[in-house]
C-alpha cells in the first residue's frame, strides 16, 4: 500500500503523534497465541446446550406441535415454544421507530421461510438436544410460496408476511422510498440517447469463520450476563429487553470480541432465546450456530434488482437518471427497509445529475430474512450503477474513465437528495488511477479538481 | 453415559481425561482440558480453524475422536511460545499483520507449522498449498501467506 | 481455445453513518493513578481494529503514547452506549466521543498539571512522550505520571472525561427524498485486469489496481489490512459468491466452506493499494470509515473487464463461468 | 442414544459388530463424524478396526495393494504410486488428506470421491472379507454395502499412462467441478490402444466414459484424434447440479476439459 501524500496536503495535518503511525494492534498477540477469548471459549459448568427445531417448508401453516416424545428424551432440560415468549412478535429497527413488528422469535400458527425457528430444545449436550429436536413432531399444511420479486409484487401473489398485509414495506413515502430532483422525463426528452438496463444480484453470506452465537450464565442475582458476539451491544440488549419483558438493568452484555462480522452479527436473534433459557432452566446456556445455520440460516446479503435508464448526451453528459431498486427482504423486516431507504439516498451515485427519480422498494419474499453486509444499501446499486456507466461510455463512443470525469461530482454540486457535495474525492481518485493503471485520460481531465472556489 | 479414558500428551505435558465416547477432540480440547485455542468455526472439516497437530501430522481437531488419540503428542498454537517467548512464526504473523478478527490464526499458525517443519525454505506455492484447508475470511490471505515466508526466512537466518 | 484478456474501470462513493436512524456514541476516558488512561466504550470491535485504533485517538488527543492508553469495550456494565458496529459508523462515531472523552481529560490533566508547575494551563503542551511542558520554556516540566499522582493524592481531581457523539436523526422528504444519510463519503476507482477462457467461461484476475479516498489513515498499516482484504471480498463478491447459486430458485445453497465459494489463496490477483487523505470535516483527526467501501469497486470493474475481454455483458452477480458460458453461447448464436 | 466408538483389532470382529443397527464404519472421520456433527442422529455407534493390513501399501509385480485406512496424505508421499500422487493430492487441503482414506473416498458423493475416479479409471478391484468387486460394480452398489473395505488393488499402469485432471472454482484446493482420469495404452505408432476414462461430478458417483473410450481408440492424440471421442464424451453423464455448477454446465465443459487432459 502506498499513501500518496501529495494530494490534499494543504488541508491535512501530518505532524501527529499517534494518528498516521503503524503502530502494532494490540490485540495480535493474543490472537496468534491463541488466548483472545471469543465468546464460544467461555465453559460454564452445567452448561445447556440449544437446538433449533426449523421449518422445512418456505411457506406453511402450523397446524401442530407435540414435544411429548422429545421432553422424555433423556438428557432433556427444557422445550421452548413460541407460547414462552413473553413478547414473541418484534422488528429489530423498532428501537429507532421503524415498525410494524413482523416476525416471530419462535414460529406461532406460521413458518414464512424455509429454515425459520419453530421450537428450541436445550439440553445436557448437543448430541440430546440433536436427537430431541428430531423427535419434535410439527404437523404443517403447506402453502404456495413466492421466490421472486417481481411475482411477489403482483396482485394476487401469496402474502408472505400478514403483519404488512402486501408484499412490500410500506414507507410513510407509500410503496417505497423516493427521491424527485429535478425534471427526469424533460431529461430524457432532451437526451441524445436514453439506455435503460437491468442489473441482478443474487443473495451474499457474511460466512464469518466465527459463527453467530451467544453463552448466557445466571449471576445468580435475577442478572444475566449474555456473552455475545453481536456488533451492537446496546441494540441487542434493548431488543432483548422488549423480547423477554425483563427490565433492560437484568441483562448484562459482555461481547466486542468477534470473529468477523462483516455485518452479519446485527440480527438480534440467537440472544433473546439463550436468555429466556437460562431464565426458564437457571443453567447456563450456549446457542451457537452451526456452519450449515450460519450459511442458510443467518441473514445474507439482500438479492436485489436495479433498473437503470439514463439520458446522455453525445458530449457525454448525463442528463436524466431514473433508478428502481428493489430488495429482497426475505419474509421478515429486520434491517433491509432501512437498506432499502439508505440505498435512495446513494443513487444515482457519486455523480452530478440535473434530473433524477429514485423509487427503491423493500420487498418480502419466502426465503430467508436479509439484513444488513458490508456496504449495505450500497454495494448491489455500485455494480449496477457502474456497469451503467460503462455501457453509457461505449454507447456513445467515449473512453469509459473518461466519461466519468466529465459527470464527476465536485465540492458544492447539489446531490438529488439535496445534500450539497462536500470533501469530495472521486476526481482525485480517479486521476490517481489513471497513472496506478496506466490508463491515460485526456490532459484537461489530470488537470481537474474537486475543489470548487467558493464551495 | 459410559465414559472412557483418554491420555496424550498436550504441548508436552501429560493429559488424562474421562470423556464421552464419541467426543471430538476438538470438544475434549476446549471443554475438558480447557485450551481454547483451536477454535470449532465449522465442524465439518471445512474451514480449518480446530487444526492441531498430531504426532507431527496436521489434524482437525473437530473430525478426530479424541479416544483415537491415546499416546498421542497433540500440538496447539497455544502451546507454541516457549516461556512466553513468541514462535518465530507467531512474531511473522504480528509483523505483516497477518491477523484481524484472529478466529483463523491458530488454526493458520498451526498449518505453517508443519509445512516449516517438512519444508523450511517453502516456495510461495508451497505455503499456498500449506494454508489450502484453511478459510480466512478478512485478510484476503495475502498477509498470512506473507508472516509464513518471513517466517522461514527468519528460521533460515538463525539457522546460518 | 482463446485465452481473453481484458480491463474495466469502477469509481464510486461511500457513505458514513446511518443518520436515518440518528446515530450515537459515548465514551468515557480516565487515567489511573500512575497516568495510564482507559477508555470505556460500549462499541465492537469484528476484527477491524476498533480497539487499537480507539487507543491511537485517545493517545493522540491526550498526548501520551498508544501504549499507555488501555480500551475496554464491550461491557454494558460499565461501557456507556453505542449503536454498534456498521454503518462504516465505528471508527467515525466513536473516534469523534473519545476525542471529546479525552479534550475533557485532558483539560483537568492540564489544570493539575498547572498547578503543580504554577502557570496557567493554556500555557501548557504535551510532548506526546508522557510529559508536560511550558511552551516555549521546555525545560519547565512535569511528567504525566506526576500529574496524574497529584490529581488522585493531592489536588483530589478526577482526570476523566465524558465524550458524546450524536448525528441527529434525518427524516427523509416523503415526496422530495430531501435528507442527508450520512455524513461523509469515501472514494474509490478500481481498475481491474481479467483473462477469460472463452470455452469454459473461468475468469481468472490478473490485477487490481484500487485507489481509495479514506479522509485519513489514522493507522496506515490497519487501513491496508482492512483494504486489502476488501478488494479480496470485492473479487469474491464479483465472481463467487451467493447463498442461492440459482437465485431466485431456492435449491442448492452451499451450506459449508467447500460450496459457498470464494477465491481461495492460490486464486489471489496482484493488488495494488494507493491511498489518498482528503480529511473530512467532522471526522476523528479528518478520518471516513474505510472498511465498507472497499469491497465494492471491484466488482463492477471486473464486470467491465469481462466485457472488455468477451464481449458479453454478465448483468447478474455472481458473474459465475457458467453466466459466461451461456452468454458465449448466445453471443455465438447471434 | 449418545454417540460411542466401538474400536475391534480384526476386521471380522468389526465386521461383526457393523451388523448392528444404528452402526457406521469409522475411516478418516472426514465423512461419519462431520455427519454425527451436524445433527445426524441415525448414527449411534461407531465402529473401526486397528487391522495392520488396513494400513499398508504393498507394491509388486506390477501390481499394487493400498489398504483401505491408508490415507491420502500416505499415498500422496508413496514413492512407488508417484503417478497417483497428483490424484491424492487432489482431496482436501493437507490435514483432511492426512484423515482421509481410500475406503472412505469410495463411499463419498460427488462434488467428492476425487480419488475413487482415479481407481476406477485403473479398474481396481475393491476388496471386503467376502471376496474381491471390480470397482464399477462396488460403486453402483455402495449404498447398500455393509462390509468394511479393506482395501483396493489394481495393476500398475505403464509409464505416462495415467492422467488425471480436477477442475476447480477455488485454487488450490477448492472441491471439483468436475475430474477426469484416464489410463491411455499407446501402440508404437502413437494411436491409442487401450483407454480406460473415468469422470467425477458427471453423476452421483464416478462413471466410465465408456464411449469416449472407445471413439479414442486407434486413434492418435490429436486434436482431430481425439475430437470423435470429445464428441461422445457426454454420453451416459447425468451431472450433479450444486453450488459449484449446474448439470448444464458440467456437461458444456466436459469435452473442453477432457480434451485438455488428452492433449496434454
Amino acid at each position: 500500500m502506498e499513501l500518496r501524500k501529495s494530494y490534499f496536503a494543504d488541508v491535512r495535518k501530518d505532524d501527529l503523534h499517534e494518528i498516521g503511525q503503524p503502530r502494532p494492534r494490540s490485540d495480535s498477540p493474543g490472537h496468534v497465541t491463541g488466548k483472545t477469548a471469543f465468546f464460544a471459549d467461555r465453559n460454564f459448568p452445567g452448561m445447556l446446550h440449544l437446538k433449533m427445531v426449523r421449518s422445512p417448508h418456505h411457506h406453511a401453516r402450523i397446524r401442530s406441535i407435540d414435544t411429548s416424545e422429545a421432553e422424555k428424551h433423556p438428557g432433556v432440560v427444557k422445550i421452548i415454544t413460541a407460547k414462552d415468549v413473553p413478547h414473541n412478535v418484534y422488528t429489530i429497527l423498532i428501537l429507532i421507530q421503524i415498525g410494524p413488528e413482523d416476525e416471530t422469535v419462535l414460529a406461532d400458527g406460521k413458518v414464512r421461510w424455509k429454515g425459520e425457528a419453530v421450537v428450541a430444545v436445550l439440553a445436557e449436550t448437543e448430541r440430546a438436544a440433536q436427537e430431541a429436536a428430531a423427535k419434535v413432531k410439527v404437523d404443517y399444511e403447506v402453502l404456495p410460496a413466492v421466490f421472486d420479486m417481481e411475482e411477489a409484487l403482483k396482485p394476487g401473489a401469496p402474502l408472505v408476511n400478514e403483519f404488512h398485509g402486501q408484499n412490500y414495506y410500506l414507507y410513510d413515502s407509500g410503496e417505497c422510498r423516493k427521491v424527485r430532483f429535478g425534471d427526469v422525463e424533460a431529461g430524457f426528452a432532451a437526451a441524445d440517447h436514453v439506455l435503460e438496463q437491468s442489473y441482478q444480484s443474487s443473495p451474499i453470506e457474511h460466512a464469518p469463520t466465527e459463527t453467530t452465537g451467544c453463552v448466557v450464565a445466571p449471576e445468580g442475582n435475577d442478572r444475566f450476563t449474555c456473552y455475545t458476539n453481536t456488533q451492537a451491544m446496546f441494540f441487542t440488549l434493548d431488543n432483548a429487553s422488549i423480547i423477554l419483558q425483563m427490565p433492560g438493568n437484568k441483562l448484562h452484555f459482555v461481547g466486542g470480541t468477534v470473529g468477523g462480522g462483516f455485518g452479519g452479527k446485527v440480527d438480534v436473534i440467537v440472544e433473546p432465546i439463550a436468555i429466556l433459557g437460562a431464565k426458564l432452566t437457571g443453567r447456563p446456556v450456549s446457542f451457537i450456530y452451526s456452519r450449515e445455520e450460519e450459511m442458510q440460516i443467518s441473514s445474507p446479503r439482500a438479492a436485489e434488482k436495479v433498473v437503470i435508464r439514463d439520458g446522455v448526451m453525445k458530449d457525454g453528459r448525463i442528463v436524466a437518471r431514473k433508478v428502481t431498486g428493489y430488495t429482497d427482504a426475505g419474509a421478515y423486516s429486520r434491517h433491509s427497509p432501512y437498506g432499502a431507504q439508505k440505498g435512495a439516498g446513494h443513487y444515482p451515485g457519486p455523480y452530478t445529475i440535473p434530473n433524477v427519480w429514485i423509487d427503491t422498494y423493500c420487498v418480502y419474499t419466502n426465503r430467508t430474512p436479509s439484513s444488513a453486509m458490508r456496504g449495505f444499501g450500497v454495494t448491489i446499486g455500485d455494480f449496477a450503477l457502474e456497469v451503467q456507466m460503462d455501457k453509457l461510455a461505449r454507447l456513445i463512443g467515449m473512453d469509459p474513465l473518461e466519461f466519468r470525469f466529465i459527470n464527476a461530482y465536485r465540492d458544492g454540486d447539489m446531490k438529488a437528495h439535496r445534500q450539497p457535495t462536500e470533501g469530495a474525492a472521486l476526481i482525485e481518485c480517479m486521476q490517481e488511477a489513471s497513472r496506478a493503471a496506466n490508463w491515460p485520460v485526456a490532459e484537461k481531465f489530470m488537470a481537474m479538481s474537486s475543489y470548487v472556489k467558493g464551495a | 453415559m459410559a465414559k472412557v479414558p483418554v491420555q496424550f500428551t498436550l504441548n508436552g505435558s501429560e493429559k488424562a481425561e474421562f470423556i464421552d465416547s464419541g467426543t471430538t477432540l476438538l470438544h475434549a480440547l476446549r471443554d475438558k482440558i480447557g485450551d481454547t485455542s483451536p477454535k470449532g468455526g465449522c465442524h465439518q472439516g471445512t474451514c480449518g480453524a480446530c487444526s492441531v497437530i498430531i504426532d507431527g501430522e496436521l489434524r482437525l481437531s473437530c473430525l478426530t475422536l479424541a479416544e483415537t488419540c491415546n499416546g498421542a503428542a497433540i500440538t496447539t498454537t497455544s502451546g507454541l511460545s516457549e516461556g512466553g517467548v513468541l514462535h518465530p512464526l507467531q512474531h511473522a504473523f504480528l509483523d505483516t499483520f497477518a491477523t484481524q478478527c484472529g478466529f483463523c490464526t491458530p488454526g493458520m499458525i498451526m498449518a505453517a507449522k508443519v509445512l516449516l517443519n517438512h519444508t523450511p525454505n517453502p516456495s510461495r506455492d508451497d505455503v499456498v498449498e500449506a494454508l489450502s484447508g484453511n478459510v480466512c475470511r478478512c485478510t484476503g490471505y495475502e498477509p498470512i501467506i506473507q508472516a509464513v515466508l518471513r517466517a522461514a526466512r527468519a528460521n533460515s537466518q538463525n539457522a546460518a | 481455445m482463446a485465452i481473453r484478456r481484458g480491463r474495466g474501470v469502477a469509481a464510486i462513493n461511500y457513505p458514513t453513518g446511518m443518520n436515518l436512524g440518528g446515530d450515537p456514541t459515548q465514551a468515557l476516558v480516565h487515567s489511573t493513578p500512575t497516568g495510564n488512561f482507559m477508555v470505556t466504550l460500549s462499541s465492537v470491535d469484528l476484527g477491524q481494529g476498533m480497539k487499537q485504533i480507539m487507543a491511537q485517538i485517545c493517545a493522540e488527543t491526550i498526548g501520551v503514547p498508544t501504549d499507555r492508553v488501555v480500551v475496554d469495550t464491550a461491557d454494558t456494565d460499565t461501557g456507556p452506549h453505542c449503536m454498534g458496529t456498521f454503518a462504516s459508523r465505528g471508527t467515525h462515531r466513536a473516534g469523534n466521543a473519545v476525542i471529546q472523552a479525552a479534550k475533557e481529560a485532558r483539560q483537568v490533566m492540564l489544570e493539575v498539571a498547572a498547578e503543580e508547575l504554577e502557570v496557567n494551563a493554556s500555557d501548557l503542551e504535551t510532548d506526546g512522550q508522557g510529559n508536560i511542558l511550558v511552551k516555549g520554556a521546555p525545560q519547565k516540566s512535569i511528567s504525566i505520571f506526576d500529574v496524574a499522582l497529584s490529581a488522585h493524592f493531592k489536588r483530589g481531581r478526577s482526570i476523566s472525561g465524558r465524550g458524546m457523539f450524536l448525528i441527529p436523526r434525518s427524516y427523509p422528504e416523503k415526496e422530495t427524498g430531501a435528507m442527508k444519510p450520512s455524513t461523509c463519503y469515501a472514494h474509490a476507482c478500481t481498475v481491474a485486469e481479467v483473462e477469460v477462457d472463452d470455452e469454459t467461461g473461468e475468469v481468472t484476475v490478473l490485477t487490481v489496481k484500487n485507489v481509495f479516498e479514506i479522509g485519513r489513515a489514522l493507522n496506515p498499516k490497519m487501513v491496508e489490512q482492512q483494504l486489502v482484504g476488501g478488494s479480496w471480498m470485492g473479487i469474491s463478491h464479483a465472481l463467487y459468491e451467493t447463498t442461492e447459486p440459482y437465485y431466485p430458485n431456492r435449491d442448492h445453497g452451499g451450506t459449508d466452506f467447500n460450496q459457498y465459494l470464494m477465491p481461495g489463496p492460490g486464486d489471489l490477483a496482484e493488488t495494488e493499494i494507493i491511498v489518498l487523505e482528503r480529511p473530512s470535516a467532522d471526522g476523528p483527526y479528518g478520518a471516513k470509515g474505510p472498511g465498507e467501501m472497499c469491497a465494492n469497486p471491484q466488482i463492477p470493474a471486473l464486470a467491465n473487464a469481462v466485457f472488455d475481454a468477451v464481449g458479453v455483458r454478465i448483468d447478474t452477480l455472481p458473474i459465475t463461468p457458467e453466466r459466461i458460458l451461456r452468454a458465449l453461447r448466445a453471443q455465438a448464436a447471434n | 442414544m449418545a454417540l460411542a466408538l466401538q474400536t475391534f483389532a480384526t476386521v471380522k470382529e468389526a465386521n461383526a459388530a457393523l451388523k448392528s443397527q444404528g452402526t457406521r464404519y469409522l475411516g478418516g472421520g472426514t465423512l461419519v463424524v462431520r455427519a454425527a456433527n451436524e445433527g445426524d442422529v441415525s448414527v449411534s455407534s461407531l465402529i473401526r478396526s486397528t487391522e495392520p493390513s488396513l494400513s499398508a501399501i504393498t507394491v509388486t509385480d506390477g501390481k499394487a495393494r493400498i489398504g483401505a485406512s491408508v490415507t491420502m496424505a500416505a499415498i500422496g508421499g508413496n514413492p512407488d504410486l508417484g503417478f497417483l500422487a497428483k490424484a491424492a493430492r487432489a482431496v482436501g487441503g493437507p490435514a483432511v488428506r492426512n484423515m482421509a482414506t481410500v475406503g472412505g473416498n469410495l463411499f463419498a458423493p460427488a462434488p467428492y470421491g476425487d480419488f475413487a475416479v482415479a481407481l476406477l479409471a485403473l479398474d481396481a478391484t475393491v476388496s471386503t472379507h467376502d471376496g474381491e468387486t471390480p470397482i464399477e460394480t462396488f460403486l453402483t452398489r455402495r449404498d447398500s454395502n455393509r462390509a468394511i473395505v479393506t482395501s483396493v488393488a489394481f495393476a500398475l499402469p505403464k509409464a505416462d499412462g495415467f492422467r488425471f485432471l480436477k477442475v476447480s472454482r477455488v485454487k488450490p484446493k477448492g472441491v471439483s467441478l468436475l475430474s477426469i482420469a484416464a489410463v491411455l495404452e499407446l501402440a508404437g505408432d502413437g494411436a491409442v490402444s487401450s483407454a480406460r476414462i473415468a469422470l467425477g461430478c458427471m453423476a452421483d458417483r464416478p462413471m466410465r466414459a465408456k464411449a469416449a473410450e472407445k471413439a479414442l481408440i486407434g486413434q492418435s492424440l490429436t486434436k482431430d484424434g481425439i475430437a470423435p471421442a470429445l464428441a461422445v464424451g457426454n454420453e451416459g453423464t447425468s451431472p450433479v447440479t450444486d453450488p459449484i455448477a449446474s448439470a448444464w454446465y458440467r456437461n458444456e465443459v466436459l469435452p473442453v476439459h477432457l480434451g485438455r487432459l488428452l492433449l496434454t
